[in-house]
């Protein structure tokens, strides 16, 4: 390649003639911004067009989040908070509320969502009057107009099928990635059962131990499972871990 | 004979809240008349000890704090972030994914050289550079956030890849900036360039030589136009930049003129690379893959790398423990080695020279102070 | 006199009458102002009067003398309101060619954005009143006042047209140029009575910017009033429509003249004594609030001088060639200075500051010679009978 | 080749051999392990530890002999039972970056200055003495550079608890 602009060193003839181009040049400018208008918007009045994919506030379809809480561990400045809240049926469930003025709009909530319920959202005009109406609830975070470009789908290839050479089957950690039980530390307390934001789990009888109670041990439906680690996080003895397919 | 105080001499202090230091830093200059005869550059009003705060998070939450290091050059940021962690992971990233991030980073590039060529207008007090330069920059500013959602603070590589593939008719788009772009660029250098006022303002100022360079470690292109030929994308290739052909541009004057000239050459340098780049993409079958799932934890050791940032090079030494977060992230800005640079550039230039000569560092005081 | 009615006490006499009458035509601004004294003078006298009646006071108030007085000042005070309104135009028109200039939209309040500077003006009211607190108490305020009063002096001393006008005396050019250059130096101790090194820096730059600049327009102005052959602004004016415009045998002049101009106003390419970059605000720094306000508009009001001797000296002043004085030759005259007053924003627009050392070069060792090339083109032409 | 000449763009070999036949002792080679970075990208990195007393030789050695011209940074790691100071330096030829790691003791944490070698590592030093506590004997000014100058502890020591962490 070459050289662009460092390539004609032309020697400047008329040293103090060197105002006249920059003259020119701005005069120029004048006449064609008068005619053609000038490019800068009226911001209040006009608004400048963003793509669907923008990352504006959080926003949330309510009917799809099941209360995971991977958003609240994978949020940077720990913003999302999962509250109690009535869903359709009158059922008490926990679901994220964003606080939108610690939000620093890196859309990590919408990439890592499993259930593709948290959404960026092309909506940036933010300000309110006090600090508590920028806690924006459940409810309030659902945004109406909400397109497939606002899921941010997470599409990574596993190493293996790269080096395999299968190029075209992306996954999702979610979909890969799984609990794994290890028998012999698992007391049976079945506090995975109650975490488990998909009813993933259930408790099944293996044995009696001697005193003749039922010795139960979490049995995973890998198929309903969205790696959402809450019950590696909540086991009281650490018997289950995720293992990573790479 | 008594020596009385140095009346004749004055301590002037410029900055923090100074409109020649873009950012939060003083310069405290003594002045003989308007020859500055010392300096001594003060940072840290912005210290919010990033390193450390890394060692409290996991790998993936680190990115969009990376952004936030410099607000201009916020994608080669979290570009060589996301190179460290790829290196003490020992993955191989695939062709998209290389390609995407050289396009990005030199999308970046461009954007970060038009706001140092605008903050270059309003020091020497033109402000039509400045809003002919945004002007250019704000299609930069749409290319990025047609790509990454975001103007400024990007998140858009990750480890092991980048975010999204592109969007439809990004190559168009990009293309067109590009095109226009190169066309609107000779028009302001039509009013810095070819206006022998704005050229008798950098000419003969800040002179530095090569050996001097070398020594105080100033890097990027105020390195280049002093005549040391380095740049780390050509001599030391990362992402995809070993399969693409481009020029360096070197000066040997050492003067603030020729770090002005070596860093609009690198905006037309930086052109013919999204040129290629996009080319090279077209051929690469849009379903391969973007970006491959890493592991969680990162083996034990230690690693480094660096980056061409767009003021300099960008290196990041990890230690990992074996865990899911950092055990010491270390941030090399070209910028904080740059500004120690400030007294051997400023001495014996005037007043007005000031603003000028550090115009060519580009300060930016989040990746300075960290 | 004796006790007699009003009427007798404000005749509303005709101004032509009056024996200090200035001008050789009908001045509509002094007939009011003369009228105005007449009903205020006379009301006064006829009251003192009935008091103490026979009072040589009273005889005085209605005398021609200080009707004259009155009139004058008051056609002082109507030029300045002339210029203030000019001042604001001008100041809009900036905002509205840099706008275009930059591909920006200029100020938006107001139809086309006229009333920006009304609200800056009010703003500036509001703000509160900083002053530093070492400040050298006397010469802080009296600088102050004096760099405003001398702007807002030369800007009343303008003459509109040949009937609207403050003096005419046969060296009223000098004496516009005379206060003109008083100004660095009142910023000069301006700069000193802030206690601040900036405003220090910028007050040295300003003198330093002031010895450079002087002599080059004295000289122009030598030429041209050479060529005229007199120091008349009327004669000059006249002149020029008799022969033509002096921009065409001086183009020379003329382009240095501006370059001059533009200097002594401080507008953006030389304004080293302000320069933001290094200086936050050279000499203005610890003027804050209406202070800096008021400073503004003096600035304002010295280049509108700058354009109204650009426009007197080299662009006919306010005849058209080849129609004289139009039915409202101030008019004309105004167009002209915002036509002038272009240029400097153009200036302003493309290019960045001088250095302090390149001013000084280019005013001694560029304008400086080129001026007295111009003068000696003048006096080829004057020897050579052309004019 | 004899070890005085000045090597404009040394190999990775050259650096290895000079090295291990100048300081035979004090100055050992870590090898790369990693299989997946690019072949060349891995010829241009040298890994040393280096005892603390030969420091300031090798590195004069380093810049004089080796023409490593450049000093990128200069840090320090808290390994809790040691300190240890990590310089990377780099040649301009040919790209090489060039690690070398010192242990310090918690008992006597100083270390030579480089910064009158480099002028680009002063403020390296600078940050790292105040950010760990670590002296640089020789060098020409070592205060606090970040932090306010009325500190009284290190922030990045692994002692120094962040809220929220253990």
């Amino acid at each position: 390649m070459a050289m662009k602009y460092l390539k004609d060193e032309k020697p400047r003839k008329f040293r103090g003639t060197g105002v006249i181009k920059p003259l020119w040049t701005v005069l120029k400018h004048m006449f064609k911004t008068t005619i053609h208008r000038p490019v800068t918007i009226l911001y209040p009045y006009e608004k400048e067009w963003v793509p669907d994919n923008y990352r504006g506030r959080p926003g949330l379809r309510f009917d799809r989040c099941v209360g995971c809480g991977i958003c609240v561990r994978m949020c940077p400045t720990t913003c999302i908070k999962l509250v109690d809240v009535e869903d359709d049926d009158g059922n008490t469930v926990k679901r994220p509320q964003v606080n939108v003025g610690r939000c620093m709009m890196c859309g990590y909530c919408a990439e890592y969502c499993p259930m593709d319920a948290m959404t960026t959202t092309p909506d940036y005009e933010l300000a309110e009057f006090t600090r508590e109406d920028l806690v924006y609830g459940p409810r309030r975070l659902h945004f109406e107009m909400t397109t497939e470009m606002m899921e941010v789908p997470m599409e990574e290839h596993l190493p293996s099928n790269v080096a395999k050479g299968i190029m075209d089957k992306p996954v999702a950690f979610y979909n890969t990635d799984k609990p794994v039980l290890s028998k012999e530390d698992c007391i049976g307390c079945s506090k995975c059962e109650k975490v488990c934001p998909t009813n993933a789990i259930k408790m099944v009888v293996i044995g009696q131990n001697e005193r003749g109670r039922d010795i139960k041990i979490p049995e995973i439906d890998n198929s309903k499972c969205i790696c959402c680690e809450n019950c590696v996080l909540n086991c009281p003895k650490d018997a289950l871990h995720i293992e990573e397919v790479l | 004979m008594m020596k009385g105080p140095e009346l004749d001499k004055m301590w002037i202090t410029m900055g923090p809240q100074h409109p020649f230091s873009h950012g939060l830093w003083t310069l405290r200059v003594q002045v003989d008349g308007e020859i500055v005869v010392d300096a001594e550059p003060e940072i840290g009003y912005l210290h919010r000890g990033w390193e450390k705060e890394c060692e409290n998070r996991i790998y993936p939450k680190i990115i969009p704090m990376a952004d936030r290091l410099c607000y201009s050059a916020s994608m080669t940021w979290s570009h060589l972030y996301c190179k460290v962690v790829e290196e003490a992971l020992d993955v191989e990233l695939p062709d998209r994914a290389r390609y995407l991030r050289v396009v990005a980073d030199e999308i970046c590039r461009i954007q970060s050289h038009l706001m140092w060529l605008a903050a270059v207008g309003t020091d020497l007090g033109n402000l039509t550079v400045f809003l002919w330069c945004l002007r250019e920059r704000e299609f930069f500013l749409d290319l990025n956030v047609r790509l990454c959602g975001q103007r400024l603070t990007t998140n858009y590589p990750r480890i092991g890849g980048v975010r999204n593939d592109m969007p439809y008719y990004f190559e168009r788009d990009c293309m067109r900036a590009v095109e226009r772009f190169e066309k609107a660029l000779w028009e302001i250098i039509a009013i810095t360039d070819e206006s022998s006022l704005f050229v008798n303002r950098m000419k003969g100022t800040g002179i530095l030589t090569r050996e001097q360079v070398a020594n105080l470690g100033i890097t990027g292109p105020a390195m280049r136009g002093t005549g040391v030929d380095f740049d780390i994308r050509r001599d030391d290739p990362y992402a995809a930049y070993g399969e693409i052909d481009f020029e360096v541009p070197v000066l040997k004057d050492g003067d603030s003129y020729s770090r002005f000239r070596v860093r609009i050459e690198e905006m037309f340098q930086s052109c013919e690379i999204i040129r290629q780049a996009m080319a090279k993409l077209e051929t690469i079958p849009k379903t391969h893959p973007y970006r491959i799932k890493v592991p969680r934890a990162v083996p034990e050791g230690t690693h480094v790398t660096r980056i061409e940032d767009p003021r300099g090079e960008g290196l990041m030494y990890l230690v990992s423990d074996g865990t899911d977060k950092p055990y010491r992230l270390k941030v090399r800005s070209p910028v904080f080695v740059n500004v120690s640079a400030a007294k051997p550039l400023v001495m014996g230039a005037r007043v007005a020279d000031i603003p000028a000569v550090m115009a060519m560092i580009d300060m930016c005081l989040g990746e300075t102070d960290r | 006199m004796g006790y007699s009615g009003l009427l007798e006490w404000v005749k509303f006499n005709n101004p032509m009458d009056n024996a200090y009458y200035p001008y050789d035509v009908y001045n509509l601004p002094y007939d009011a102002g003369a009228k105005l004294w007449e009903l205020l003078g006379g009301l006064l006298g006829w009251l003192i009067n009935l008091l103490v009646p026979g009072n040589r006071l009273s005889t005085w108030l209605i005398s021609d003398a200080v009707v004259n007085a009155f009139a004058i000042i008051f056609l002082a005070v109507i030029l300045f309101a002339v210029g203030f309104v000019v001042n604001l135009t001008m100041i809009w028109e900036e905002r509205k060619v840099l706008g275009r200039m930059m591909d920006r939209r200029g100020t938006k309040i107001g139809p086309l954005g006229y009333f920006q500077c009304l609200g800056d003006g009010l703003k500036t009211f509001m703000k509160e009143n900083v002053a530093p607190a070492d400040k050298d108490k006397k010469i802080y305020w009296w600088a102050l006042s004096l760099v405003i009063g001398s702007s807002v002096l030369i800007a009343c001393m303008v003459p509109l047209s040949h009937r609207w006008f403050v003096v005419d005396y046969s060296t009223g050019l000098l004496l516009i140029f005379g206060i003109f250059a008083l100004a660095p130096f009142f910023i000069l101790c301006a700069g000193w009575a802030q206690n601040n090194k900036y405003s220090l820096l910028g007050g040295i730059r300003a003198a330093t910017l002031m010895i450079s600049y002087e002599i080059p327009m004295l000289i122009l102005l030598a030429s041209v009033v050479l060529m005229a052959g007199s120091f008349n602004i009327n004669d000059i004016v006249n002149a020029q429509f008799d022969t033509m415009w002096y921009i065409v045998p001086q183009f020379i002049g003329f382009i240095v003249f501006v370059v001059c101009a533009i200097a002594e106003s401080e507008r953006v390419p030389f304004d080293l004594a302000e320069a933001e970059a290094e200086l936050v605000e050279g000499w203005q720094t610890e003027y804050a609030g209406m202070k800096w306000g008021l400073i503004m508009l003096g600035d304002y009001f010295r280049g509108y001088t700058a354009c109204a001797l650009i426009v007197i000296l080299y662009l006919g002043g306010w005849m058209l060639p080849g129609i004289g004085a139009t039915a409202v030759p101030e008019l004309v005259f105004l167009l002209k200075i915002f036509a002038v007053f272009f240029i400097f924003i153009w200036a302003r627009a493309s290019l960045p500051r001088v250095r302090i050392d390149q001013i000084l070069n280019i005013g001694w060792k560029r304008l400086m010679p080129l001026s007295v090339v111009n003068l000696c083109i003048v006096l080829l032409l004057k020897m050579g009978g052309v004019f | 080749m004899s070890s005085d000449a000045k090597i404009e763009a040394p190999s990775y070999n050259d650096v290895k051999a000079l090295v291990a036949t100048k300081f035979p002792k004090t100055v050992s080679l870590r090898e790369n392990t990693k299989k997946n970075s690019r072949a060349d990208n891995e010829k241009r990195r040298i890994y040393f530890k280096a005892d603390r007393k030969v420091l300031l030789e090798l590195c004069t050695y380093l810049r004089d002999k080796l023409n490593f011209e450049h000093a990128s940074s200069v840090t320090a790691v808290d390994w809790v039972d040691h300190m240890e100071v990590v310089y990377h330096l780099s040649n301009y030829f040919n790209g090489m970056l060039l690690e070398i790691s010192v242990d310090v003791p918690l008992d006597d944490l100083t270390v030579d200055s480089v910064a009158n070698v480099w002028g680009g590592a002063n403020w390296h030093e600078r940050e790292a003495y105040e950010l760990f506590g670590i002296v640089f004997k020789g060098h020409p000014k070592l205060e606090r550079l970040l932090t306010p100058k009325y500190y009284e502890f290190y922030p990045f020591r692994k002692s120094y608890k962040l809220r929220g962490q253990e």
